[in-house]
């Protein structure tokens, strides 16, 4: 789950991490009553994208009208595919100098990695393509945590040794929003340091782990609502399907990650492009495909749908019957290519052609003529 | 030969008395795998699929001398699973459950690190078949046939094609290693690679690998100059950056762990790479 | 700190440990309320030393008057030399089973250990002398804690397997009064099953690691005062000394706890007893010294002092000086033999002598002269 | 030759700029130890006592070579010290401080574990003294001189006092090693009497030992055969069970860790027990 900024702000806070003081609204109004409390404030888009500055989802306000006049431009506004739900009235700050405080998980290690840099404010990728030794890390043990000698060794190494006494219990609460939220990522990014030169948080920006939701019941109450997102995607998690959002036209769904993955590339390989990315996992259930095609039906951009089995323990016959009976349910009416392969495929391909659904024997065979008849 | 795992090895599960350790062990049982044993936490003393439960690992090692174990727990125990089958002294753990929290596997590997002799294999993944002989997990059984080719897989259903293909083809398999899904697994492509170079019973390798990470781009290195005669797939090459495809692992961030990186680095290191597992039959053939 | 029974309890309460009902009672009165609410009750002594039931320190309470008779005769009565400053009246259990649950540290694996056995109710050296497999032990990683698996099997292995479900988190949550407090012991014994088949916990014992205080500001500020410990011991902690009260009349001082011991079994070797164990530390500073005469004047049972003092980097002249300045403003007019070896020594015992104080070259000399004078 | 620390040692000390560091560096300068060097955070770059200061361990073991550290750091941050200084690479980190909670400590033997070849002396002891030729920590010089008998000890004051007397009776000492007085230490008695039992210039061993734990009773078992020339002293004879007699390990607890079974273990073993310091250095003499 990525949170967004004033949502990640909220639950750092609550760790002992400094935030400037702040305020949501939802409307050009409730930014201007903010602005009236605040005194001069940014006026910050909250979508769950990076990159919202340069697309203008950012604003400085002095004065009400002017809160005003940012929340009524950046409310609604669409930032790379999401519309801006809400926006973030922050009192602005006294910025003497910018850090970057980041910690995430390092697959290559299998560990956590805590990353500290004094050029701070920029994207953290490009710190790391342009300076790479201007960042600092840390692998803490994960049973550990962080011990105090690390953290002060990654301050002094980050040459950031001045801000020592502040940045060691700030790296620390951040790190408990790992341990404790279960956050793939969890990120303040500029960390200013003010005029008056206390640390706070400009930006911060938290992913949890999907996988730990069940340990975290109480975020997506607070926080699920609100983010706008693909609203196929939003259906698909409803009715518990691995689904993705794509930009093309062929509807796709495989049994297994990597063959779904492996059909999206050869549709694209025969020359159209998929829908979407929908993994509907071992045993192919009727009910599973039903719901899988009903999402995939929401779409009015699609033209067909490929539908890729590869029956292990399941048998073919049994898929191919499931596959009959939810397109008749739905009274699907688009081209539909099934490929069947594994136990039972003969029978399971007989059946399909009964119903006039085309069987292909192979995936690449499947992907071509899909495409042929959306062409 | 094979590695891992042969007819010889003793095989506890943990989680058997459950709806899907029940129906995959009798599928072990059927190939022939020696299933010694289960654990369930307050069955310990009762009988399931004609083997014995107990209420913790530790007790199954002492009683049927167990070296290897499944795992078929809810996401929520299974990294707690895990770390008991390493303690208990187990050599081979093959974890199947998918969705366990990523901290929890970071911690278990940590965990690890106190037990050299433990091989963790997944989670998130099918397991290990060698055909013939014997299995741990869910890959299907009568689409194998015993052979030179070891195949290597973060896929399942995927795999499960490849070995078909590879049958029909008249190429058994050595053993089929699962490694699973997740961003953070027990062995890697590089730790698979390194056991079949070893068994003079394997002379091919297919692996499959996918988006995200770089445990392909490391796979390539070691298979450089190796005896294996070798074939890569990758799948997620249209796979948009920054989202998760199906397995928590499949995801490209920026623009590392991408196909073309992947499969660059096999063409670099000499290694066909196949755009199809049509394709990676013909390749094997042909080598 | 030794807390008291319905303070360990208050402690492990927090941490979600179930406990009984129960009310503190600092008069019969009030020992009768709690009963008028609680029901029958058990009146419980609140001293920090075991063997309060073989004292007559708990008596069963059915009704107010009961209670208030018991109340009575239990608050004020000396248990072990310690006065009972109040009762606990606590709701009477229906007693099913008794455990033990303790945690300590196992000084020779350098480690806690957790111990559990169904022989509860009892004391653990007892059981662990007439059936030591009757208690299962598990040493946690202190970094991990107790991992899941590993509370399963101490479980299964002390034979309470019946009882896993709510054992294991229960003592999760006896360890975190080790981690969170600081506990050098932390004992649930009996830990009652009741007849409705419940844990809940019979008696608590929890001891705080004295080193670690300085976490633990709040526990000291809540139950610091409760405990009416020996009037010199307190005093000498009030003046930040080490000293430990005995039972015989001759005082003693040391520098260093070693040599203090020592100097303690040349007394008893002599033929006299020491009033108590005081060590000054290393420097031998004159204030110290001052601080610790003092105290040990203060105890009317003292005879003479003995101070043996090694002179390690502090000069022996500079020693004598302080002794003489110490006793002298004290007015201290009972028989003090010193004991001054080291650098300087020959010059630090002249000044003794010169000041009528008995030098002594050996501490086995000293001892004996000490024993000598106060016969 | 001593055990432990020569002249050679290069040596760093951890709160070099505070009281009690400033002051017992300069005596274990005035014995002639190599001090490289010093920590103390946000001291970095400046010189104290002729010596660069550092702001980690970490960057003086780069600079200076260090390989042992003296720690005058304040309790609640000693046992940070100690694992900063393992994990610098060190071999030898001694502690002298007082007051570390035991939780503290167990975390840090744990942590150790990780770094066999770091050894640990103390906390809450006087440290090293190798007569002649180097220091780490309070033990005063003055009464040293160099010699064939080694001394551990957990206690303080008593170990100089018999020093003193064994070098007032001729009897030089190879090393001084207080243990210190705190229920988990680092060495053990038995870890040092491995260490003089392969020092080819120790033959003769005093032992000061006190109440509470069992480290003498193993010692005393390490001893059985010992090529070297033993003596044991045992204070705390006459302490009361369940005191806290000053040092936070010397405490009898029931009828464990008396003076009494101490001494017997001694003499079970063949070692001489001596009743007062002046016994030890007869006995020394003697043997």
């Amino acid at each position: 789950m990525k949170l967004l900024e004033y949502q990640a702000k909220e639950v750092l806070a609550s760790l002992g991490v400094p935030i400037p003081p702040g305020r949501v609204a939802r409307t050009p109004e409730e930014a201007a009553a903010a602005c009236a409390d605040l005194g001069p404030v940014a006026v910050k888009a909250q979508v769950p994208v990076g990159g919202r500055g340069k697309a203008g989802g950012v604003k400085l306000a002095r004065t009400p009208d002017e809160a005003e006049h940012a929340g009524s431009e950046i409310i609604g506004m669409d930032i790379k595919g999401h519309r801006v739900p809400l926006v973030y009235c922050e009192a602005a700050l006294n910025i003497a100098r910018e850090i970057y405080l980041g910690i995430t998980v390092d697959r290559d290690r299998r560990a956590n990695v805590v990353m500290l840099s004094a050029r701070g404010g920029i994207d953290i990728e490009q710190v790391a393509e342009e300076t790479p030794e201007a960042i600092a890390r840390l692998y803490p043990d994960p049973w550990r945590g962080p011990l105090a000698f690390e953290l002060n060794a990654l301050v002094w190494d980050a040459q950031l040794g001045e801000h020592v006494r502040a940045l060691v219990p700030l790296i620390g609460q951040l790190y408990r929003a790992v341990t404790e939220y279960d956050a793939m990522t969890a990120e303040i990014n500029p960390l200013v340091v003010t005029g008056e030169g206390t640390l706070v948080a400009g930006d911060a920006k938290l992913e949890t782990d999907d996988n730990a939701a069940f340990r975290h019941r109480d975020l997506e109450l607070r926080y699920g609502g609100v983010v706008e997102g693909d609203p196929f995607e939003v259906e698909a998690k409803r009715r518990n399907l691995t689904y993705v959002s794509l930009d093309g036209d062929i509807g796709v769904i495989g049994n297994g990650a990597g063959l779904c993955m492996g059909t999206l590339d050869m549709v694209e390989r025969a020359g159209g492009r998929a829908a979407n990315f929908c993994d509907i996992g071992g045993g192919a259930r009727a009910e599973v495909v039903e719901n899988a095609l009903a999402v995939i039906l929401m779409n009015p951009k699609v033209r067909g749908v490929l539908i890729n089995v590869f029956g292990g323990i399941t048998r073919g016959d049994e898929v191919a019957k499931g596959l009959v009976k939810a397109r008749d349910s739905l009274g699907m009416e688009l081209p539909l290519v099934v490929r069947l392969s594994g136990t039972n495929e003969e029978e399971g391909r007989e059946i399909l052609k009964q119903h006039g659904i085309t069987p292909g024997a192979s995936g690449w065979e499947a992907a071509q003529k899909i495409v042929e008849l959306t062409r | 030969m094979a590695i891992l795992l042969n007819a010889e090895t003793r095989v506890v599960i943990q989680g058997i008395t459950g709806r899907e350790g029940t129906f995959h062990t009798q599928q072990m049982q059927a190939l022939g795998t020696r299933v010694v044993g289960g654990v369930s936490p307050g069955k310990g003393g009762t009988t399931h699929l004609g083997v014995p439960v107990f209420d913790t690992v530790a007790q199954a090692v002492r009683d049927t001398g167990a070296q290897a174990s499944g795992i078929f727990v809810p996401a929520p125990f299974a990294a707690d699973a895990i770390m008991e089958a390493a303690a208990a002294g187990l050599s081979l753990v093959v974890c199947i459950t998918e969705g366990i929290p990523i901290q929890d596997m970071i911690r278990v590997k940590a965990f690890l690190r106190e037990y050299p002799g433990c091989r963790l294999v997944g989670p998130n993944c099918p397991g290990i078949l060698t055909p013939g002989q014997a299995k741990i997990g869910i890959i299907p059984q009568r689409f194998a046939s015993p052979g030179p080719v070891g195949v290597v897989s973060r896929s399942g259903t995927l795999t499960y094609e490849t070995v078909a293909a590879l049958t029909a083809a008249g190429l058994g398999q050595s053993s089929v290693v699962g490694i699973g899904g997740d961003p953070v697994l027990g062995l890697s492509f590089t730790d698979v690679i390194e056991l079949f170079e070893r068994d003079p019973e394997t002379s091919h390798l297919a692996l499959i690998g996918e988006i995200g990470g770089s445990d392909e781009e490391q796979a390539a290195e070691r298979l450089r100059g190796s005896r294996l005669r070798s074939v890569a797939f990758i799948s997620g090459r249209t796979a948009p950056e920054g989202k998760r495809m199906g397995h928590a692992g499949a995801i490209v961030s920026g623009n590392r762990g991408t196909a073309r990186t992947k499969e660059e680095a096999f063409r670099a290191a000499g290694v066909p790479v196949a755009q199809t597992t049509d394709q990676i039959v013909e390749i094997l053939a042909r080598s």
